[in-house]
């Protein structure tokens, strides 16, 4: 990794955000920082779609699936063991296998961009719906009853060594500050190896890698496990964070929320998406306290008037700012861009009609 | 001098519902060769391209390159065998850079260091040196075009297949385009499909004519286009 | 495998992850007023339970204060709308406990939610009252559940219905715990009074189709269907079998139909007949309650809601606990709990209210009542029923460092399954 | 003997309001590649069209029939104009703008009539008598317009001028463009015309259902998946899928309880999105409309 302009910011950064959660307890009150774990656990989540998504070019609304998977597979392992360390474990390896199957019926099978977004927001509504369906008795895992509707209670995390003497909630969010960090910091080393560079390449022309010789099923498939791993630690963090997790982690609400925390923070950076999940989670958590308008409302119109007025997001459109000059010539290579497209698309449909 | 088969088709055909775009095509290709590929629009010269290069998988039929079967394999694994694709519709990665294009080609096939030496030579054989840092979606037509040709240089492949290189390109273009093509074919077998004639009379080489999905005929420039059915094809189906 | 982190809250201070002491010292709230939070849904799916209850909370806070406060002491209320969604309630929980410093908090409609918060604010010693009808089960000192549970309003249903209707009871209840423990009390109390039960099916909350059932229940010919149903999906049901035909010759109780407003969104038509026993019901007799109709709907006009037993148990759950800081003298936590706890009462809209001590749950007026043009008639009222099933498996009194939810509440104690 | 006739008879009606709550998703997102997050609440506006409009006096009929529809249809008009047209080609764009469209008509609704709105209106036509069975005769209704609507809208897009453009621009619309057709028109209507479909369904179920801010959510996942299982033909897939996935959940649902029903439904749904990835009409019926 080289010390690139990006690199330098990165590194700062990361900085901050060790110095932040370092200096958290003298700065915050203790409530901010035990309801700060939530955001965080939603930041890692936003953090993981943003590579996949940004950088794999792969659209997956349904990304809440495999954070519920780990929130879910945590709190029932870790109420089967008795203790969290295998419990971290089982849960961030059964968010990625869950996103290794399921990428791998979609890549292999060679679903359109259209369909995977879909398909995605389907599973993760199938796994809402069949969750809420297991209240009884009977659907137990182990010493786990997955509860239906009111969901099961998360043990909390507690340190390898001592797997009796559980984390307060307060702790959980160095843990969390911890996951996010080094999970951003694996994110930024992977989009420059070797790998990270064809992934980015598959996203810009997909035709073109592969004619360069690039399994670019491989290429997606590891992307999409990598960001489900990923998601999945953010799912142990969330089922400390709120002490409990239910099916409605799986809902459209929460899918489509993690969608709008990339778009609203900027598709295409790590640190955007991060820092729309924070946004949006201070916002809504903000609309809660005032009684004075419906909170839908508000939330509704803030998306909208986003999309039509700021689409890049915010950390690109506060990049362009910043650099007036680089902006200068991102917007004539986006003019650029728009003509060749039209160029393209009519020598497409000359070739269409050139095979009829 | 008769030198080995690389490129055989058997029996090619590729339907689209009721249209038989490609029709029993019998094709070989020797090494070494440098083999254009004409026929007007609805030739079906791009669909049999199309199905060399695992773009399309061909309806009945075989694609033999050298001694692999490449009948309706994918793209990635045609290009593995060593084999050079550039399509019609210039396919490039806007997003990056000129020398990050040609570095991930080269980094297909290389380590690090012999990618990284190879994408600066590349650059310099297509004397990109001047825009090596520039994203590609910003270049020019042409300049796209010749990243696109970079690509395929970068991975050293022993066998190239173009489709129409000189495309929308302007005649001081052209003029280059053809000079590298006759590089690229100093250590590579070529299959370029095109329909310009003079382009065509520049690199003058072997023809294949399309028509129709089959092959009217195939021989030099010359006897090509003194052949009849040859005229009529083009008089009467390109009036333009 | 059970413990909770209030259990280790003392004395534990890890290797490296040490906190420092948190800059709440010196910030302190002021203790110029006491503070109550709400934490209710207000937007979401869950608000048509919510907002009846929000609505009641504001008006008892507002009239403890018009009438002086508590001691001396103005009441702040502070209202956090969680919208359906339960990571909000953790966060406003904490906030309201840790960061408001609330004296009291009233919170929570579905037990995932007190689930969620309960812990959270044992921990941090925040008063806790639970306004809901729940499935019971709750043992925890720090906790008052005021609504009713199951055993308080089927125990005297069932007898009642099967007298009327007959013998043969076919059970629909919603898929989740609530219902799945509510049909196991019907189950038990049909059965004890040597009814039988035809069959019991239970259904996910958005299921909004219910043909297949009501043919199931024509094949069975029960003499009643109990219906155990919860939420705006469910009251599909109720229009199905009234457009089968089905409500004038299989009659319908229930403990749940009502309390989302059901009798108001069907029609007269189909909902005459039906048998509901809650705690409150807006028609209970008496001149308490007719002014407290009167005063709710001067409050909110027009657009008052219907007071069901949900916004009823917010008054007089926020009313009790006052009469408690009153009697105790402040608003601290722990004088406040043992002034609850030692027996004092309230004549609240509902009749009089007491807590009983060893569950910390309501001892409440039970009313049966039948459904006539969108109207409950009061038909039987038995007075200051204790919560039976709860007191099965907990006893504060006993053993009062307990904190639990007895998830199968009472069942196996009471020799169910 | 009675009891299949009912059965059956349940089973079709399953499917038909499977039909009913996907088809205006299915036209939307089969003909402009738009995934409406508040299709949903297309349907709850459909509901509270018919609600409001017969406790004004308005007629049943004419407010589930005529109304809703068009109501619904002339916010789609409005939603497309306002929003919709802007983002074209921008699908991640649209799937936000329409969730905000979700939240806002949520809030709307619950702001103006409250969380929960008085609905008195209960399904017209009373019972009929199938042997020792009652059914509800709103409910063969419900299936007569479903099958009507699915002719209807075959005929729109087989037969009319407008539907052949209207095909045509979904294939390119740089081809349609040339043709002289405005683009924008064609987008609009059907934009406008999956939620009057949408509307409709939204209104005749009204009765039966009941209507609350909130009740697009309990549609949306089922819509979601009758469309994805169902693929890219809009009015095949659906119905493929509606039939299968309907089939299941009714047999099932009668056989074991409703839990299990919805189970088998969507225990479906995964090996039919496993097996077909592109949904039904991905492989099989693939010229259908």
């Amino acid at each position: 990794m080289s010390w690139t302009r990006e690199n330098r910011w990165r590194a700062a950064l990361v900085l901050a955000g060790v110095i932040f959660t370092l200096a958290a307890p003298g700065m915050l009150e203790l409530f901010t920082i035990i309801n700060l774990s939530t955001a965080i656990a939603l930041a890692i989540l936003a953090l993981s779609l943003g590579l996949i998504w940004g950088y794999g070019g792969i659209l997956c609304f349904g990304q809440t699936a495999f954070f519920g998977i780990g929130a879910y597979a945590y709190t029932i392992a870790a109420v089967n063991f008795g203790g969290s360390s295998w419990a971290v474990l089982v849960a961030i390896l059964a968010a990625a296998v869950f996103a290794a199957v399921l990428g791998y019926f979609m890549f292999y099978g060679r679903v359109s961009d259209v369909y995977m977004a879909v398909i995605t927001l389907t599973v993760t509504l199938i796994l809402y719906s069949l969750l809420r369906r297991t209240s009884g008795p009977e659907y137990k895992i182990g010493d786990a009853l997955l509860g239906g509707f009111n969901g099961v209670t998360s043990p909390p995390l507690n340190l390898p060594w001592a797997p009796y003497m559980p984390l307060f909630p307060e702790h959980v969010f160095y843990v969390g500050m911890a996951v996010l960090i080094i999970g951003y910091i694996i994110c930024a080393w992977l989009i420059q190896t070797h790998f990270g560079r064809v992934a980015v390449a598959i996203r810009e022309n997909e035709l073109r890698a592969e004619l360069i010789g690039y399994d670019t099923r491989f290429y997606k498939l590891a992307m999409f496990t990598i960001g489900g791993a990923i998601a999945g630690a953010g799912g142990i963090i969330f089922a400390n964070g709120v002490g409990r997790v239910t099916p409605d982690i799986f809902n459209l609400y929460n899918s489509a929320l993690a969608i709008i925390w990339v778009i609203v923070g900027g598709r295409g950076t790590l640190a955007g998406p991060v820092m729309g999940a924070f946004a949006l989670f201070y916002l809504t958590s903000w609309l809660g306290t005032q009684g004075v308008v419906n909170n839908n409302l508000v939330l509704g119109l803030t998306l909208i008037i986003f999309v039509l007025a700021v689409p890049r997001g915010i950390l690109p459109t506060f990049i362009s700012w910043w650099d007036g000059a680089r902006s200068r010539r991102a917007m004539q290579r986006r003019e650029l861009k728009v003509r060749r497209k039209r160029g393209r698309r009519s020598s497409e449909l000359r070739e269409a009609a050139d095979e009829k | 001098m008769k030198s080995e088969i690389v490129v055989e088709t058997r029996n090619l055909s590729m339907h689209f519902g009721g249209v038989k775009a490609v029709d029993r095509v019998n094709f070989n290709l020797r090494e070494n060769e440098l083999r254009c590929l004409i026929g007007p629009n609805g030739a079906g010269k791009s669909t049999f391209f199309k199905c060399l290069t695992g773009q399309l998988s061909p309806t009945s039929g075989d694609v033999v390159i050298r001694d692999f079967n490449g009948t309706g394999r994918l793209p990635h694994q045609i290009a593995r065998l060593g084999v050079g694709i550039k399509t019609q519709v210039p396919n490039v990665f806007d997003g990056l850079s000129v020398s990050e294009n040609i570095w991930l080609a080269a980094r297909r096939w290389h380590g690090a260091a012999r990618a990284r030496s190879l994408t600066s030579q590349t650059v310099e054989r297509l004397k990109l040196g001047d825009i090596r840092t520039d994203p590609v979606g910003q270049l020019a037509h042409g300049q796209r075009q010749w990243v696109e040709l970079g690509m395929v240089v970068a991975a050293e492949p022993w066998l190239v297949l173009l489709d129409e290189p000189a495309a929308g390109m302007t005649h001081d273009e052209i003029e280059r385009t053809v000079e590298i093509i006759r590089e690229i074919n100093q250590q590579a077998t070529m299959i370029v499909v095109e329909h310009d004639m003079q382009f065509i009379r520049m690199i003058s080489s072997k023809v294949t004519v399309f028509h129709e999905g089959r092959i009217l005929i195939e021989d030099s420039m010359d006897v090509v286009t003194a052949d009849p059915r040859v005229r009529e094809v083009y008089l009467g189906n390109s009036a333009s | 495998m059970s413990f909770d982190r209030r259990t280790f809250i003392k004395g534990t201070s890890l290797a490296g992850l040490t906190l420092m002491a948190p800059g709440i010292i010196g910030r302190a709230k002021a203790d110029d007023t006491i503070r109550l939070a709400s934490i209710l849904d207000q937007s979401g799916g869950l608000d048509i339970y919510g907002k009846p209850m929000a609505d009641a909370t504001t008006m008892a806070v507002d009239e403890i204060n018009a009438a002086g406060g508590l001691n001396g002491k103005q009441v702040e209320l502070i209202n956090y709308d969680p919208q359906s969604n339960i990571q909000f309630y953790t966060q406003y929980a904490t906030k309201a406990a840790a960061g408001d410093k609330a004296h009291v908090v009233h919170a929570g409609i579905t037990s995932a939610s007190r689930e969620a918060i309960r812990p959270t604010l044992g921990r941090f010693k925040s008063l806790y009252f639970y306004n809901t009808q729940y499935e019971g089960g709750v043992c925890d000192r720090n906790c008052f559940c005021t609504g009713s549970t199951p055993a308080q309003t089927v125990e005297k249903l069932v007898p009642y219905a099967m007298n009327k209707f007959g013998k043969k009871v076919y059970i629909i209840a919603a898929d989740y715990n609530y219902g799945q423990i509510t049909a196991q009390w019907v189950k038990k109390y049909v059965t004890d009074n040597g009814g039988e039960v035809a069959d019991i099916e239970f259904f996910p909350l958005d299921v909004t189709n219910f043909g297949p059932t009501i043919k199931k229940i024509q094949a069975a010919k029960p003499d009643m269907v109990w219906s155990a149903l919860v939420g705006g999906a469910h009251i599909s049901f109720y229009r199905q079998y009234a457009a089968a035909g089905m409500n004038k010759s299989v009659p319908i109780a229930s403990t749940t139909f009502g309390v989302g407003n059901e009798h108001k969104l069907i029609s007269a038509d189909e909902g005459d007949g039906i048998l509901a026993a809650y705690t409150y019901f807006q028609e209970v007799p008496g001149d308490d309650n007719a002014a407290f109709v009167k005063r709710f709907q001067d409050k909110f006009g027009a657009d008052a809601p219907y007071l069901n037993e949900l916004a009823a148990r917010s008054y007089e759950g926020i009313q009790f606990w006052a009469e408690a800081v009153r009697k105790a003298g402040t608003a601290d936590r722990m004088p406040v709990i043992e002034a609850l706890e030692s027996g004092i009462s309230l004549a609240g809209p509902s009749g009089p209210i007491s807590i009983d001590p060893k569950t910390h749950h309501g001892v409440l007026n039970v009313y049966l009542a039948e459904l006539k043009d969108q109207t409950f008639n009061i038909v039987e009222t038995h007075n200051e029923q204790p919560p039976s099933d709860t007191l099965l498996v907990c006893d504060l009194k006993a053993n009062p460092d307990q904190a639990k939810f007895y998830f199968e509440n009472g069942l196996e104690a009471a020799g169910i399954k | 003997m009675d009891l299949v006739i009912a059965l059956a008879l349940q089973i079709v009606y399953g499917i038909a309001s499977l039909v009913l709550i996907s088809l205006g998703l299915a036209i939307i997102f089969g003909m402009m590649r738009v995934i409406n997050l508040a299709h949903g609440e297309f349907l709850m506006l459909g509901g509270y069209t018919v609600v409001i409009s017969t406790n004004q006096g308005v007629n049943i009929w004419f407010a589930m029939l005529v109304l809703a529809p068009l109501v619904v249809g002339l916010i789609g008009v409005l939603v497309e104009r306002l929003l919709i047209q802007f983002l074209y080609g921008r699908m991640v764009d649209t799937l936000l703008a329409t969730w905000g469209l979700s939240l806002l008509f949520v809030g709307l609704v619950t702001s103006i009539f409250g969380a929960q709105t008085a609905t008195t209106i209960s399904p017209p036509l009373g019972a009929i008598q199938i042997g020792d069975y009652s059914s509800s005769a709103y409910e063969l209704f419900l299936i007569g317009v479903t099958v009507v609507l699915l002719l209807l809208v075959y005929a729109v897009l087989k037969l009319t001028k407008l539907g052949l453009v209207a095909r045509a621009t979904m294939q390119s619309d740089d081809m349609a463009s040339a043709l002289g057709v405005s683009t924008k028109r064609i987008y609009m209507i059907t934009f406008g015309l999956g939620a009057a479909v949408s509307g409709l369904a939204g209104g005749l179920l009204a009765p039966v259902t009941g209507v609350l801010p909130s009740i697009g959510a309990t549609y949306i996942a089922k819509a979601f998946i009758t469309v994805i299982s169902g693929g890219a033909s809009i009015l095949a897939g659906t119905t493929a899928a509606s039939v299968l996935l309907g089939g299941i959940n009714g047999i099932m649902a009668f056989l074991t309880g409703p839990t299990l029903g919805e189970v088998a439904l969507l225990a479906a749904a995964i090996i039919l999105i496993r097996l077909l990835p592109t949904g039904i009409t991905g492989r099989f019926f693939r010229k259908s409309l």
